[in-house]
């Protein structure tokens, strides 16, 4: 196996399976999720063997591009069909395979009792190779394919259980507010192509040393409306909610680890263009700040468990972008939270998801409490993926996120302390909501319905969860151990640079941990050590309401967009019925009453049509006559 | 260069009037017998005409084709049908009249005004050169070499005319016609035994070849029934009464 | 005199004949005036074969007869039938043509 | 013999051979059908290898005089554009009719007259996108309303009467008008040596006309294929014959005869007129946009699931136009993908809503629910088809719709931003069926629905792989396309934009 082709097995493999799946149709029943995550097993192989090569080549020939074909060739937009492979992309593939095929492992459990269980892992298999497509893409066009494939898998997956119809919903809201932010996508390849006169990453990163900044902030913020509807970033983030709606392996592998991160990876990927544009990246900054707060005022007052985790998951990505947003003193660190945070999160989504298991399917956290007792390893991952995303040191989230709120500070500045604190502020949050998970479900007194034997769930769930939560303990120091991801990466972000520092490293940290350990003590006292109610309390405070309905975003979308859509669509019905098609019609009723008019003087009488006739010879040969005058 | 002789002309301003009085007379009277004698009259001054002009074969095919078959023709569907006596010329359908009149003055008018304004450009020619062979002969050649594929559909659609008019005519049909027996029984099943004998035979009068006068009933009165309906119609039916005659002498003659 | 004058009469005759056309009711006295304006056309046919010397227009004329006739011969034909079934020979009863 | 002529000649052999079967062996007139649009089907692919793509004049020419005293040939001949459209027409034939076995069932006539109107269609087809002459185009373009006209008011569903009329009366309409113009530029080369109706000569004649004489002939030309395309606001007759006519003729009608409309802009509009085209442009571009927006909206609120297609063709049909209007080689080439791609996907579309409404006997999408699960194949079927007609990227429409976009962007970008949010609309009108017709509860009276049969798996079959293989790997079609679209800019005096590379840097 050469190098060249094996770029394309990673996607091919996957999408061959996707493929035998959904064609094989029923037959497949037996053995698809067999072959599905073998295929996604076969895929990290190569993944792995991929980084051996890789680290075997000097840091500045590690990445290489190879072209399959011609994609798209017309005058001059020329699109090949290319593949990228470098620092950053790898780190990509290892986390969508690995992360990937240990889901596939859970859910081979997870779903065994559902008969379409086929269709599951054919979907999962299609997101992997789209993902993969979507990172290994060497130009905007192909990574915008990746982008809509993973778009489509999502649908697929979120509306699994489609019969209901709320989950329908669900999966059609995903994909329209992803479209929206595929809409941004189109518009950056656009004006790319119209001003650059190329859409490929290279070519851009070119152009871009030359280009204007009005150029390049156009793209820079389109790209932004791109990211953001991929990764459920204000002002598109209300969609990842709903998501909720899909198998849970789903929302930890789609809605966690991989997809929702491809914003990160966009605008990452897209370095060049936003280092150039200092208004763009200042925007990335604000939906970034914005939406990190916002998740994590979300995720404090919902009782679903995943609307938690995926509020939580906003709130997270929020610190990407932020960190992405802060040039290239911050790139690699949206790069090394996405890897954290695609551990401890998927880890902690599978752990709800196997909780949801012990519980039939129960969700309410309410309805939870005192399941360390049951589900021992259950706890002890989810506990490990908590201890991680609050940041609790030596956890890979405490490298991770420490790292953002000190770049955030050393940003300078009013803008710097801005960002900073709202950074102090999201972790503070973000411990005490995710303490609340962790005490309502686990360590609280139980109140259960009736007719609940919660269980430890089987070996093939426990597995990938365990392994997930030993990345989330070592990932943050695997990564930070002499800036290893840092120089990872510097081929593609360019030199990481030393900034001034506005606060001394220890002193962000320990204001990080007292944020942390203040959340954290705010969520026991309230929930551990007070009795919390089986139902969700009713007077409750304006801010507690305000949040459990998502600070109003589905009623601000429902009010700005969706209503009057509607109303414009009826509008336009109408208008397509009685005024496009009425003058039509009208124009044939007017013939129609015409003739009924004219009719009349048909008398029957023959002698009548000959007087007519007679009446057309005098006209005619009167025309000749003045004719011929 | 054509030279009109002057008996032409003078035959021209005879016939023409004639043919233009005669024609509008065509519409005036009322009855179509006369109507059609008009046509004919005018028709035979076109073939007048026509000899005139050098067109002697068409001139004798006017005469016996229109004249004689047509108008024939005319005179035979006439008895046929036409025999309610004449028609009403008082005009039905309103407004018509007036519109038609003023119709064809104008067209009239300009037609005229048109062939007076209208001008070939170059002399008449005649016919001289064209007849030096005999008109027929001209013709002739004409008909059976650049025309001769007219002529043959011209042909076949006389054929086709006569068989159409042979369909058309023809008439099926749909019952049986009654036999005398089955007439009988009719009239007897009639609400009166007055027609079981039959009709009655036309008075017979001694002074008039009878058959348009009406036999009298026992009670003196005329029986319409005794005569032709057509001769009804047409109001050719005689009273009666004149024939009647005066108080019977029944005194014989003294000098027998 | 002037070959003309054929003209003038064979206007005149074609528009009496037109007249004809449109004020009679009798379906017969109706053919007959069209009758009368297709002679007025031989007539023209006749005059314009003699102003330019050659027989083509009497050959029309000759045409135009044989036409005349076949449409004599059918609208006769077909004057019989409707005189059967309605016993009138008057164009305006057949008016059916409206329906 | 010439290819296009063997082509446009086995239809019609077709006919003769289907109206020799009895009526009553419907089966046999079926196969009939089917093998002889397979076989035109097999004689295009041969043609299309045949084809030389770097000759941008037209190949496989045949001209034989027709109407010598004034100047009317049988031409024939193609170049890359209308060797693409023919491909397109003579492949959906035999699919269409596979995927609408049973359609001629339920027919005023019989199952003979049916195939034997779609063969004399494909003839057509072939014939109106070779013409080279433009008396000869005419004469088919309007030839072709006569089968479709019996086609939809015979055999269609509904208030198949009325709609044939609409659709054959808005026809006319804008035929009568191209008439005019095509007079018109007969008389005026009659002025400029010698009448003649041969396309290569007439695009000559620009030069030598009036822009009003132009302006005037041009609009002639564009309403009439505005109507046929449809563009706004002259639409309407299409939702009315779509929905009335069987899925087949739907697809025919949709596919291959609406891209009549789309074909004539550039090979008439365009190539006879440049000047006006390019007075007219600001206008296109604009009804284009509204298209796009309207046709989506409409389709958005449609409760009709034919009807729901036929707008979203609408909207397709505006990207067509204003690809067509930027007068980009990427917009030029991408309406010409376009032109072909919306043919499969509105075929798919449209086929498997035809079988849905035959199984559940109604098209109103209320009516079904929850089909992915009684009948997964057909759901995939319409599922991959809508896909395709949002423009998933990796399916065929994606390439086309893409280069439009981009191809306008860059001389119009205010129309291209606006189009561009079409695509989130797309979303909306495929998903919304989507979601009410395929997902969801089973509803009642809809479990026990068969799925796609062996004979429909394999009609659909050969669509979806088009659909598919093209999304990923059109340079097959766009290395035709792109020489022909390059020369008819070329003739026009257009060259793309440049990039405004390092503007001010």
């Amino acid at each position: 196996m050469t190098t060249s082709t094996s770029l394309a097995y990673l996607i091919a493999l996957p999408l061959a399976g996707a493929v035998i799946l959904l064609l094989a149709g029923r037959k497949a029943d037996k053995w698809g999720h067999l072959l599905a995550t073998a295929l996604s097993a076969s895929s990290f192989g190569v993944g792995i063997y991929q980084l051996t090569q890789m680290l075997a080549r000097e840091p500045e020939e590690r990445a290489f591009s190879q072209k399959l074909f011609s994609w798209i060739s017309v005058g001059t937009f020329n699109v090949d069909a290319g593949l990228l492979l470098d620092q950053l992309s790898i780190c990509f593939v290892l986390l969508i395979t690995g992360v990937g095929t240990l889901i596939h492992i859970y859910s081979i459990s997870y779903m065994s009792h559902d008969p379409d269980r086929r269709r599951f892992f054919a979907y999962l298999n299609l997101f992997i190779a789209a993902m993969l497509l979507l990172v290994l893409g060497d130009s905007y066009l192909n990574l915008y394919v990746g982008w809509e494939g993973v778009g489509l898998a999502s649908y697929l997956l979120i509306g699994f259980w489609n019969q209901k119809p709320a989950y329908a919903t669900a999966s059609k809201k995903a994909f329209v507010m992803n479209r929206i932010g595929d809409m941004g996508l189109s518009f950056a390849i656009m004006i790319a192509f119209a001003t650059l006169g190329t859409v490929s990453f290279s070519g851009v990163k070119e152009a871009s040393e030359t280009a204007s900044t009005a150029a390049l902030t156009g793209i820079g913020i389109m790209l932004l409306v791109a990211a953001a509807g991929k990764s459920a970033q204000f002002p598109l983030q209300a969609w990842l909610g709903d998501a909720m709606a899909g198998p849970t392996p789903v929302s930890a592998l789609i809605h966690a680890a991989t997809m929702v991160t491809a914003g990160v990876y966009l605008i990452t990927r897209s370095n060049f263009i936003f280092d150039a544009a200092p208004t763009a990246q200042l925007l990335v900054v604000i939906v970034g700040a914005i939406t990190l707060t916002f998740g994590a005022l979300v995720g404090t007052a919902k009782d679903d468990i995943k609307k938690a985790l995926a509020a939580s998951t906003m709130s997270q990505i929020g610190y990407m972008i932020l960190a992405a947003g802060l040039g290239p003193a911050g790139y690699a660190f949206a790069i090394m939270h996405l890897l954290t945070h695609g551990f401890f999160k998927a880890g902690m989504f599978l752990g709800a998801g196997s909780v949801m298991h012990g519980m039939n399917d129960q969700v309410n956290m309410r309805r939870y409490g005192a399941l360390r007792k049951f589900m021992p390893i259950t706890f002890a991952t989810f506990g490990l993926g908590y201890l991680a995303i609050i940041g609790v040191p030596p956890f890979a989230g405490f490298y991770s996120k420490d790292a953002i709120i000190e770049t955030a500070f050393n940003a300078g500045g009013l803008k710097g302390i801005l960002l900073g604190s709202t950074a102090l502020l999201g972790a503070a949050i973000t411990a005490f909501y995710m303490t609340r998970v962790m005490v309502l479900t686990f360590t609280s007194p139980e109140r259960w319905e009736e007719d609940q034997h919660p269980h430890e769930s089987p070996f093939l769930m426990w597995l990938p969860m365990a392994v997930l939560a030993v990345g989330s303990v070592t990932t943050g120091y695997l990564f930070t151990r002499g800036d290893g991801l840092v120089h990872w990466l510097e081929p593609v972000f360019g030199e990481h640079g030393e900034h001034e520092e506005f606060l001394p490293a220890i002193v962000v940290s320990g204001m990080a941990i007292t944020a942390v350990i203040i959340g954290v003590a705010i969520a026991l006292i309230k929930y551990q050590f007070s009795d919390v109610d089986a139902e969700a309390p009713e007077n409750v405070t304006e801010f507690t309401r305000i949040a459990r309905r998502d600070l109003f975003q589905d009623s601000f979308n429902e009010s700005i967009f969706m209503r009057p859509g509607q109303v414009l669509t009826r509008f336009f019905v109408k208008v397509d019925d009685s005024v496009v098609d009425g003058t039509v019609r009208l124009v044939g009723r007017t013939a129609l009453s015409a003739g009924s008019e004219l009719r009349k003087t048909q008398t029957g009488f023959a002698r009548s049509y000959a007087a007519l006739i007679l009446i057309g010879a005098v006209v005619l040969i009167a025309a000749i006559w003045v004719v011929t005058q | 260069m054509l030279e009109i002789q002057t008996p032409e002309t003078i035959m021209f301003w005879v016939l023409a009037p004639l043919s233009v009085i005669a024609a509008l007379g065509m519409l005036l009277v009322k009855k179509a017998v006369h109507s059609a004698l008009l046509l004919a009259w005018v028709m035979i001054s076109l073939a007048i005409f026509y000899i005139a002009q050098d067109a002697l074969f068409l001139g004798i095919v006017q005469i016996v084709v229109y004249t004689g078959a047509v108008m024939m023709l005319f005179l035979f569907i006439l008895m046929l049908v036409g025999v309610d006596a004449s028609d009403s010329l008082t005009e039905t359908i309103s407004g018509l009249r007036p519109i038609a009149i003023t119709a064809a003055v104008g067209f009239g008018g300009l037609f005229v005004s048109l062939i007076g304004r209208a001008s070939l450009g170059r002399d008449a020619v005649g016919l001289t050169e064209a007849n030096a062979n005999g008109n027929v002969e001209g013709l002739a050649a004409k008909l059976f070499s650049t025309y001769v594929f007219p002529f043959e559909v011209v042909s076949a659609l006389l054929i086709t005319a006569a068989l159409g008019a042979m369909v058309l005519a023809h008439h099926q049909r749909s019952v049986a016609r009654p036999t005398q027996r089955e007439q009988s029984i009719a009239r007897f099943r009639t609400g009166s035994l007055a027609g079981v004998a039959g009709l009655p035979s036309p008075g017979v009068y001694a002074r008039h070849n009878a058959v348009d006068v009406p036999a009298l009933l026992p009670d003196g009165s005329a029986a319409p029934t005794s005569i032709s309906a057509t001769l009804k119609a047409r109001g050719d039916m005689l009273e009666s009464r004149s024939f009647e005659l005066g108080e019977v002498d029944n005194t014989v003659a003294e000098e027998k | 005199m002037n070959p003309y004058n054929y003209l003038y009469l064979a206007a005149l005759l074609f528009t009496i004949g037109a007249v004809g056309v449109v004020v009679r009711r009798n379906a017969i006295v109706v053919f007959m005036c069209v009758e009368l304006m297709l002679n007025a056309a031989n007539l023209t046919l006749v005059t314009f074969s003699r102003i330019n010397g050659t027989l083509d227009g009497q050959v029309v004329a000759f045409f135009t007869m044989v036409v005349a006739a076949c449409e004599v011969v059918v609208g006769l034909a077909i004057i019989v039938t409707i005189y059967r079934s309605r016993r009138s020979a008057s164009v305006d009863d057949a008016s059916l043509l409206k329906r | 013999m010439n290819a296009l002529s063997t082509m446009m000649l086995l239809p019609i052999l077709g006919t003769l051979l289907l109206a020799v079967i009895p009526s009553d062996q419907v089966l046999r007139i079926k196969q009939a059908a089917l093998a002889t649009t397979l076989l035109v089907a097999i004689s295009g692919v041969l043609t299309w290898f045949n084809f030389n793509a770097a000759d941008t004049s037209f190949q496989f020419v045949q001209s034989v005089a027709w109407i010598p005293s004034f100047g009317i040939n049988y031409a024939v001949g193609v170049d890359g554009l209308s060797l693409v459209l023919i491909l397109m027409s003579v492949l959906l034939a035999p699919i269409v009719v596979l995927a609408g076995w049973k359609e001629s069932e339920g027919g005023r006539w019989s199952a003979k007259v049916f195939y034997m109107l779609i063969l004399v269609l494909e003839t057509m087809m072939i014939g109106v996108f070779a013409a080279t002459d433009v008396f000869l185009f005419y004469v088919i373009f309007e030839a072709m309303l006569i089968p479709v006209y019996f086609l939809i008011g015979g055999y269609g569903t509904g208030d198949r009467a009325a709609a044939a009329v609409k659709f054959l009366l808005y026809s006319l309409f804008g035929g009568l008008l191209m008439l005019a113009s095509i007079i018109g530029l007969y008389v005026i080369s009659g002025a400029n040596g010698g009448h003649t109706f041969d396309i290569n000569k007439l695009s000559e004649l620009h030069n030598y006309m009036s822009p009003t004489t132009q302006n005037l002939l041009f609009l002639g030309f564009f309403i009439a294929f505005a109507i046929k395309a449809p563009l706004w606001p002259l639409h309407t007759w299409l939702p009315d014959a779509a929905s009335s006519a069987t899925p087949g003729t739907s697809v025919l009608l949709l596919g291959v005869l609406d891209k009549v409309g789309t074909f004539g802009m550039i090979r008439f509009c365009l190539t006879l007129f440049p000047d006006a085209s390019k007075t007219f442009t600001p206008i296109i571009i604009t009804l284009a946009v509204i298209s796009i927006i309207y046709g989506a909206f409409l389709a958005i609120g449609a409760t009709d699931i034919k009807r729901l297609i036929a707008y979203t063709s609408i909207s397709h049909f505006g990207f067509i136009t204003m690809g067509i209007f930027a007068m980009t080689t990427q917009g030029h080439s991408g309406a010409t993908l376009y032109m072909f791609n919306h043919g499969f996907s509105t075929a798919a579309l449209f086929i498997v809503a035809g079988w849905m409404a035959a199984r559940r006997g109604s098209s109103t999408i209320a009516d079904f629910g929850g089909l992915q699960r009684v009948t997964p194949v057909m759901a995939w079927s319409f599922f991959i088809a809508g896909m395709s007609s949002l423009a998933l990227p990796g399916l065929s429409s994606f390439v086309s719709e893409f280069l439009v976009l981009v191809g306008t962007f860059t001389r119009y970008p205010v129309a291209a931003v606006i189009a561009t949010f079409g695509i989130v609309l797309a979303a909306l009108y495929i998903l919304i069926p989507v979601q009410k017709a395929l997902h969801g509860p089973t509803t009642p009276g809809n479990e026990n629905l068969p799925d796609l049969n062996l004979r429909e798996k394999i009609a659909i079959a050969p669509v979806m792989a088009i659909i598919i293989v093209l999304g990923f790997y059109p340079s097959p079609l766009l290395n035709v396309i792109n020489p022909a679209s390059a020369h008819v800019l070329e003739v026009q005096g257009f060259t793309d934009p440049t990039p405004a590379e390092g503007a001010d840097k």
